[in-house]
């Protein structure tokens, strides 16, 4: 930034809404503002001055801060519309049907808006892909949208230019082009699913024959093809029912952890798990894996084994149904898991499932779809359809290197990324960006001006999927349509229209690029489209699940058990391949196993920690022939001891947020074994939760699956004062820690939904994070092999709440309804509830951590709940804002609130229906019958708060099992 | 007429020995060394404060769970060592023990002090501050009220009737030593500075009567108030279900460790004073060997608390027994058994009658008491806080700069009164001294 | 100038004893306004002039009653004017309130004893006749000094009463003027 | 010794004492006056508009109904504001020419939004709900006053904690029929008639007295 861009939005900070925007106008005059912005958007500059340019030129924080207009805040100045926009009734929460793509699979969920802003992204309750849940990642995507470090204008070798320019490059470049049948064009996207996309890609190489197209997708299916090419022969996605699998076996794989599909998975197996509950058959899980997953916390039993053992242990699981005849030497430990494993595949014949991790080599996952075949259970519990995300090189990892070779030869003259980052993301980053200095015309077109943006000539900023109409595939297939929440906040272009830019035609508008499609694939476009927008789903001729030829059962090679550590790269689980790294929702989303946050660490087991003398943020050196990587260590119990596991997506050379984070583990991405040296240096690493061993408590209840036979609920504690009777609502939660996986989408969701203002590293290390909802993880027993536990707790909303008799000024109160009121407005800020609540679930304002955030990010906070100032404390209100909603609309239809009415934030995201709220005085709601059941129990009875917040206990030995 | 006149001579010489010596200060380099070393302190307050308000708690160590940190420790302790001044005054002066007289008017001064102090630091530890009258009861338009039930509101009373009826008790006792100034002051400025304080009081026997009514009734409301005042302080912690908290000796372990700190505080004023002005006369070795015994039994009665409290411990197990074993080898055992050692190791020195006589020991011990208490409190407040409740909830605690430097310019805040008073007001009771003297003559 | 009128004579007195006789003798002598003053309260004397005044405890007992009462009517009225479940408690806990109730005796009855001290004994009194006597200082260091009203007009008492302050063994007197 | 005060200190002591207790009541008196008078609440006090608006003028005047501009009020929690192009609505037919209305027009012209300044204004941990307030029969007068006659709009009651609540701790009272919301003159009831309709509403409403002055009703 120019030091004169800086003085003109230094007026303007800290001003918020209307006042902002007032101050932008007069800035808009100011010659130091025109100088500025001369020398940072000349593009703008030169045109003539309406104000309305300055509106786009300034985009987010201006056009919110004008949309903001019409919402009830005590600003001293109203602004009406100029002229109403149709449907738009301030104070009215609007719902559309749309999707935003995760890694090119499409996530179908419903946009909220408030006067026009996106607020929140909930599932779509009608699309079978989502049910209402989504995962962490979806609800974080928003957030991308309001982040103030997104790409505004083109840019040509980093200078920011106007549209024109870059179109008139474009155009003669398409001129030549189109001369030499596009030889020497080379376009790189990210996967997808898109049909639209597809379609002009096949229009765009159709009349570029010479031209190629390749995919970047840092974690994509490439492993699994391979697999499905050696053992079908051909290119296949293979999607677990889970919901149909009475008996998993899962080997190295974690259909249940973060992803694209975890959303559907998680469905599909609560749906067994609860069906298992009410005493419909088994859903029986074992895992072998070298580290903890979510998957593995859920299992039965949980094996640890280095990832170069999993061959061994498919092996003699096979060899016992007679698949093979290969007799691997397994530890009596190991022996014992296989032979359960085949108990509980025999008793469940025809409805089990063997899961072989796609990192795996080829042959292991054959002989683990040859069990599946051999027991009948292949095309019951496995889905094989044709890549949803289709691909044109077999080997994506080859391509990218030949493209590289390509281009270091000068054999490109133009090559446009769209919406991938291999500078950054691929293990060649380095090589490729050296390379990208002998093409000609090299453009890229993404969100942000990130690592492969600097790298390129040209850069075009590309819309965020809220703001642009696009198309896709969701997990499942189904086609859905995306559909713009909000006008574009900057001068930035959707995907769509960006690549027919690229293919020389200009000012085609997405919107018209979606309709082709639809109308060729529906012969006409009406009434589908309609239906299409308002329920989310883009109807489709059924697509036939194939039918899976027999497996091809391959060679075992010696599988030779690396020389050092074996070591692990997998995507992180907030952050992924580190497209959410500028994401502060993401970053202080705790991770699902090891709780920290704001960075990644070397996973190691406690016992290699031992040898080594290390403890939790000590840093080491993995390195590995040549190349080496330096982190802090995080010491993971349950982790096999010769294993090391790193996550991508750190290491970020961009953004505000991103870059001091982590550290890149691209060097070492294809290497399989390391050795690690102690550096001796220290990195604090903050971690959500410092102690996680809980033996001797029964903070996490478990029971065996015969005690959960009904019995007559148990009387509370004695209590002095006595109990109120129940008038109607009157609310209560539970929590069914049997289905919980321990995704964490609840604590993004309760980010978004109630204005949890992010506190950054040094806070969260201080204690002082402020997730009203937090997912606690517990290891119970041997830290080599420990029980792993997951616990969320929100506000507990005791009857007898210690914390309300702390508060010396009523700013802590019951309701009538029975919930646990936090005054804000009223509150001093002793903090003597927190130090009474036996939960320690408030959370304090220590610093004013709403008030500097960016404009653009308080455009995306809930109009229903109040931000909270500094010097308050504040907790879990169970969204009281929708339940002020239920009753409001309740009263005006004249009728009770019905159960399901209230729905909150977590409930509602959960993709494994785990959490249940309602009315406990109303003998019909779900949430009652859950606290019947006799796995009920609360937190803490020895407080005898009389906690709302209940828990269903885990069901740990299970029906039959020995 | 002539052991007349002897008694007459030694009442003028008490008067010379307290009163002029505002008016004829002996140690003034002394004096101001010090003065100018607790302004520096005010000066560090200032800013801690300046700090504090603009950054908010954020620049404490404070956290979730331990989200009471020195603030409270503090307060506790300040008011603790208040009590001492009450008590000594009060109490002794109901029982009669005359030794009191040399002792009980800069004991009432450091009370005064320290409830300030003490006062304060709740309100610098609110999240705003500037809401601290939320606590007191008000006509608002919000129609809302403080929430009487709450230990806090109760402890807003406690400590602002404490600071006023201290104020008066040690006013009402000053009076007739004002006028005793004034009549010896020889500038006019004194004169005049004294005459005004000193209401014009001029012996009347209706005066005294009255006087003598008042101050023996306050007196003995005082000692009361004292112990409701610390057992309110100690129900701040103890009305939560905090382990380690939650337990019914709190009142009585609170009020002796407060008479504990509070005797031995006033022990290292009074050797400080004895040895920089000439009072070894009115502060005899006698008045030593008496606040040596006082700290000595105080200390006793605490250390039962320490027993108790280990034992019920023990008795409930549970998460009781897993908070003793946190105090006892946690993280923060230090606090535990600094607390222990240095509040009844060096105690037991107090047995013997000559190290209660001899001023450095009493003063070593005293010290070593008054960091001992603080430990105490210390370990009383983050040692239950920091492992409470639910494993995933643990925390822990390391008070920032900023937390220190606030409770060193608190120093600043007690010790600029307290020089003042020594420097320009009778640090010691004459007219009571007189009149002890005079019944010890008449009986015989 | 002309000097103002007499108003009594002050006779001072060595030692308390001293004085608590004087007192005795001038009051049995009939005298009119006698008063004593001493450097620290002397309770004979006090007895010897008769005094009789309770008036203090009485304000203090008042004073207590004031405190309890309006601490209690004051935590009642208040949770009845804006009722809040607090816990699960009871409204109105008269356990809870007692701390507060006692905080308040104590603060009304010791406010209502001090400033009736000052009320009743006239203080603050800048200018006194007495302090124009000279030897008077002495009163707060350690002179015992009686005081006895004569009329400015007849000589003849005036003689009489200083004969009798002497009698009673004055170590000197002093005329009060003013 | 001699005097050190003249007698007339006594006398400015006794005054000083006399006038520091009248001074210390005034204090403790002026902080409730001070919050609970109009300056701080703003009752009465007309605020200047970019275009002198007069609802006294439209409403009793031309007789317009509350809801032509503020259209929102039975369907939102907001009653919302007039945009630009409802003022167009008429004004581009009459007093097309008049300057009083420039901002007006050059707010259309330039889409620019007019900027009113607010009269009836909550704080914003305060969410107030026109929607249900008006189905339940409050009219607007309740709260906004008698704006039909007020040229220049100003506040007509306090918009602090204790106005609401004393509305929400006998609310019967202040219900009328619901067809009668923007009605401004008080309605044609007897006392009788008044009571009854009380009585109705508060049993057709279930109305909770207890219920409605909680926190939740207005804060979260």
């Amino acid at each position: 930034m120019t030091t004169g861009w800086k003085k003109a939005l230094a007026q303007l900070h800290g001003q918020g809404g209307r006042r902002f925007w007032r101050g932008l106008d007069e800035l808009a005059d100011s010659p130091d503002f025109r100088k500025a912005l001369a020398t940072e958007f000349p593009g703008l500059a030169s045109l003539d001055w309406q104000r309305r340019d300055v509106l786009r030129a300034f985009g987010a924080s201006l056009a919110l801060a004008g949309l903001a207009g019409c919402e009830a805040n005590p600003d001293d100045r109203a602004m009406p519309y100029v002229v109403d926009p149709e449907h738009l009734v301030p104070g009215h929460p609007q719902l559309y049907a749309t999707a935003i793509s995760f890694a090119g699979i499409a996530q179908p969920v419903l946009g909220v808006t408030n006067v026009g802003r996106p607020t929140k992204l909930e599932g779509n309750p009608d699309h079978p892909a989502s049910r209402g849940a989504t995962d962490a990642f979806t609800q974080a995507a928003l957030l991308d949208l309001y982040d103030p470090e997104r790409s505004q204008v083109p840019r040509q070798s980093g200078i920011p230019i106007d549209w024109d320019s870059l179109d008139a490059r474009l155009a003669a470049q398409a001129a030549i082009l189109d001369a030499t049948q596009g030889e020497g064009f080379r376009l790189l996207t990210g996967a997808t699913t898109s049909p639209t996309l597809l379609r002009q890609i096949d229009l765009l190489f159709a009349r570029w024959p010479a031209a190629r197209w390749d995919v970047f997708e840092p974690v994509d299916d490439s492993a699994l093809h391979a697999a499905t090419r050696a053992a079908f022969g051909r290119r296949l996605d293979v999607m677990p029912l889970l919901d149909r699998a009475h008996a998993t076996i899962a080997f190295d794989a974690d259909p249940l952890g973060p992803g694209p599909y975890q959303v559907l998975n998680s469905l599909r197996w609560s749906g067994r798990r609860r069906a298992f509950q009410q005493g419909d058959g088994r859903a029986d899980l074992l895992v072998a894996e070298p580290s903890p997953t979510l998957t593995g916390g859920r299992s039965l039993d949980r094996l640890v084994a280095e990832p170069s053992r999993i061959r061994a242990l498919v092996e003699a699981l096979a060899r016992i149904f007679g698949v093979t005849r290969e007799a691997p030497a397994l530890t009596t430990k190991e022996a014992q898991w296989v032979e359960r494993a085949a108990k509980i595949l025999a008793a469940s014949k025809g409805r089990g499932l063997v899961l072989v991790g796609s990192e795996q080599p080829a042959e292991t996952q054959a002989l683990g779809w040859a069990i599946d075949e051999k027991l009948g259970n292949l095309s019951v519990t496995s889905q094989f359809s044709e890549p949803l995300r289709p691909s044109p090189d077999s080997d994506p990892e080859q391509a990218l290197n030949a493209l590289i070779t390509d281009m270091a030869a000068g054999r490109v003259n133009m090559l446009a990324i769209l919406d991938a980052n291999p500078v950054y993301a691929s293990r060649q980053g380095p090589a490729f960006a050296a390379a990208l200095h002998k093409v000609e015309l090299s453009l890229h077109a993404g969100l942000w001006h990130d690592e492969t943006g600097h790298a390129c000539r040209w850069h075009a900023p590309l819309a965020h999927g809220l703001e642009s109409w696009s198309d896709g595939r969701a997990a499942d297939g189904t086609a859905v349509i995306g559909q713009p929440l909000v006008r574009p906040f900057y001068t930035v272009r959707p995907v769509h229209t960006m690549l027919a830019a690229i293919g020389g035609a200009f000012g085609i508008s997405d919107h018209d690029l979606v309709q082709q499609t639809w109308t060729e694939t529906w012969g006409t476009l009406q009434p589908n489209w309609n239906q299409t927008l308002v329920k989310g789903i883009a109807p489709e001729p059924p697509r036939v699940a194939l039918q899976p030829p027999p497996v091809r059962l391959l060679p075992s090679v010696a599988f030779a058990r690396p020389t050092g550590l074996e070591l692990l790269v997998r995507p992180d689980p907030t952050i992924w391949d580190g497209r959410l790294a500028n994401n502060p929702w993401a970053q202080e989303q705790p991770k699902p196993v090891t709780t920290l946050t704001w960075d990644n660490a070397v996973l190691i087991a406690p016992a290699l920690a031992a040898e080594h003398d290390l403890a939790d943020g000590d840093e080491v050196r993995l390195s590995s022939d040549g190349v080496s990587v330096t982190g802090a260590v995080w010491v993971m119990p349950g982790q096999a001891s010769n294993t090391v596991l790193v996550h991508r997506g750190y290491g970020r050379r961009f953004g505000e947020v991103a870059h001091d984070a982590g550290f890149d583990v691209a060097p070492l991405m294809d290497q399989r074994s390391v050795t690690l040296t102690p550096t001796g240096k220290r990195r604090k690493l903050a971690a959500a939760q410092e102690e996680h061993a809980i033996d001797g408590t029964d903070l996490v209840r478990v029971v065996d699956y015969l005690d959960t036979a009904p019995k007559p609920p148990k009387k509370p504690a004695p209590s002095f004062w006595e109990d109120k009777p129940l008038t109607r609502p009157n609310w209560g939660m539970s929590i069914d820690l049997d289905l919980c996986t321990g995704c964490g989408a609840c604590v993004t969701a309760c980010n978004a939904e109630n204005n949890i203002p992010m506190v950054g590293r040094e806070e969260v290390r201080n204690g002082r994070r402020m997730h009203w909802l937090r997912v606690d993880r517990y290891y119970e027993g041997d830290p080599a092999d420990p029980k792993l536990h997951v616990q969320p707790v929100p506000c507990m909303h005791c009857e007898d709440a210690p914390c309300e008799m702390g508060c010396p000024v009523n700013a802590a109160v019951h309701s009538p309804e029975g919930l646990n009121l936090q005054v804000y407005n009223r509150c001093v800020g002793t903090r003597t509830c927190s130090s009474f609540c036996p939960y320690k679930v408030r959370r304090f304002n220590w610093a004013d951590y709403t008030g500097g955030a960016p404009e653009s990010m308080k455009a995306q906070r809930n109009p229903n709940v109040t931000v909270r100032a500094r010097g308050v404390m504040e907790k879990c209100t169970y969204c009281i804002q929708r339940i002020s909603a239920a009753r409001i609309a309740a009263k005006v239809a004249d009728h009770p609130i019905a159960d399901g009415a209230v729905t909150t934030a977590c409930q509602q995201v959960c993709p494994t229906a785990a959490i249940s709220f309602g009315d406990i005085a109303d003998p019909a709601a779900e949430v009652v019958k859950r606290k019947a059941s006799p796995r009920n129990y609360t937190l803490l009875e020895e407080a005898n708060t009389r906690p709302r917040t209940s828990y269903s206990a885990r069901i740990g030995k299970e029906r039959g099992d020995g | 007429m002539a052991e007349e006149e002897a008694l007459r001579q030694v009442y003028d010489i008490v008067g010379e020995e307290i009163v002029d010596l505002p008016l004829a200060f002996p140690a003034r380099r002394g004096w101001w060394l010090c003065f100018s070393g607790a302004l520096a302190l005010l000066a560090l307050w200032f800013v801690s404060v300046i700090v504090l308000f603009s950054n908010g708690v954020a620049v404490w160590g404070n956290t979730i769970p331990v989200n009471w940190g020195m603030a409270i420790i503090n307060y506790v302790w300040f008011l603790g060592i208040g009590h001492a001044g009450t008590l000594i005054s009060a109490l002794l002066l109901i029982s009669d023990r005359n030794w009191r007289n040399s002792l009980n008017r800069f004991a009432e001064a450091m009370t005064l002090c320290a409830v300030v102090c003490a006062g304060l630091y709740p309100i610098l530890h609110l999240g705003r501050p500037w809401f601290f009258y939320w606590i007191a009861p008000y006509f608002n338009s919000m129609h809302v009220w403080p929430q009487f039930k709450s230990p806090l509101t109760w402890d807003f009373f406690a400590v602002l009737t404490y600071l006023i009826v201290s104020l008066f008790f040690w006013y009402l006792g000053i009076l007739p030593d004002l006028a005793s100034a004034r009549d010896r002051a020889k500038s006019r400025g004194y004169q005049v500075f004294f005459g005004i304080i000193s209401l014009g009081w001029r012996g009347d026997a209706s005066h005294w009567a009255r006087w003598r009514q008042a101050y023996a009734i306050t007196a003995a409301i005082a000692v009361p108030l004292v112990v409701s005042v610390h057992s309110e302080i100690s129900l701040l912690f103890s009305a939560g279900p905090i382990p380690g908290w939650n337990s019914t000796v709190f009142p009585p372990y609170f009020v002796l460790g407060a008479a504990f700190s509070g005797f031995a505080v006033v022990g290292i004023i009074a050797i400080a004073m004895r040895a920089a002005l000439p009072l070894q006369a009115l502060v005899t070795l006698r008045h030593l060997d008496m606040l040596g015994l006082a700290t000595l039994a105080t200390g006793m009665m605490t250390a039962y608390g320490y027993f108790s409290e280990v034992f019920d411990a023990l008795y409930a197990g549970g998460q009781e027994l897993a908070t003793l074993n946190d105090r006892l080898c946690g993280h923060y055992a230090w606090s535990y058994w600094g607390a222990v050692i240095l509040n009844f190791i060096p105690l037991q020195l107090l047995w013997w009658r000559r190290y209660r006589r001899s001023p450095r020991i009493l003063l070593a011990v005293s010290l070593s008491v008054a960091v001992g208490m603080w430990m105490e409190r210390f370990m009383l407040v983050v040692t239950s806080l920091y492992r409470d409740w639910l494993v995933s909830s643990y925390g822990h605690y390391m008070p920032s700069f900023w937390d220190w430097s606030l409770f060193a310019g608190m120093g600043g805040i007690f010790l600029v009164p307290f020089l003042l008073f020594v420097r320009f007001l009778p640090a010691i009771s004459a007219s009571e001294t007189k009149d002890e003297i005079h019944e010890e003559a008449t009986d015989g | 100038m002309a000097e103002p009128p007499s108003r009594g004579l002050l006779g001072e007195y060595g030692t308390p004893e001293r004085l608590v006789a004087a007192v005795r003798g001038a009051r049995d002598a009939g005298m009119k306004g006698i008063n004593a003053f001493t450097p620290f309260p002397v309770d004979d004397v006090a007895e010897a002039l008769g005094l009789q005044d309770n008036r203090i405890p009485w304000l203090g007992l008042i004073g207590g009653v004031v405190g309890l009462g309006g601490a209690y009517a004051m935590q009642i009225a208040t949770n009845l004017d804006y009722p809040l479940n607090i816990g699960g408690r009871p409204l109105i806990t008269l356990q809870a309130f007692a701390l507060i109730g006692f905080e308040l005796t104590v603060l009304f009855s010791v406010s209502f004893m001090v400033f009736g001290l000052f009320v009743l004994n006239r203080l603050p009194r800048y200018n006194h006749p007495l302090f124009d006597v000279d030897r008077f200082e002495r009163a707060t260091r350690d002179g015992f000094f009686l005081f006895v009203a004569i009329d400015d007009e007849d000589e003849k008492a005036a003689q009489e009463a200083r004969a009798l302050l002497e009698r009673l063994g004055a170590k000197s007197i002093d005329e009060v003027r003013g | 010794m001699a005097q050190i005060f003249k007698p007339s200190v006594d006398t400015f002591s006794r005054l000083f004492l006399a006038g520091s207790v009248v001074v210390l009541i005034g204090v403790f008196m002026l902080g409730p006056v001070a919050a609970w008078s109009s300056y701080q609440s703003k009752v009465g006090w007309a605020v200047d508009q970019p275009v002198p608006f007069s609802h006294k003028h439209h409403v009793s005047g031309l007789g317009l109904d509350c809801r032509f501009c503020h259209a929102t009020v039975e369907t939102s929690a907001h009653a919302g504001f007039p945009s630009t192009h409802v003022c167009m609505t008429c004004h581009s037919q009459i007093w097309t020419g008049s300057p009083m209305l420039a901002p007006v027009r050059q707010s259309l012209a330039s889409g620019r939004p007019l900027a009113w300044n607010r009269v009836s204004k909550l704080p914003d941990f305060v969410f107030f709900n026109h929607k249900i307030h008006i189905d339940r029969g409050v009219a607007c007068v309740e709260c906004h006053g008698r704006v039909d006659q007020m040229p220049m709009l100003a506040r007509a009651h306090p918009f602090e904690m204790r106005f609401c609540l004393d509305c929400h701790r006998d609310p019967a009272g202040r219900l009328g029929p619901t067809d009668q919301v923007t009605r401004m003159s008080p309605l044609p009831w007897d006392e009788a008639t008044h009571q009854r309709f009380a009585l109705a509403a508060a049993r057709r409403y279930h109305l909770d007295p207890a219920r409605l002055d909680k926190c939740d009703i207005c804060h979260r």
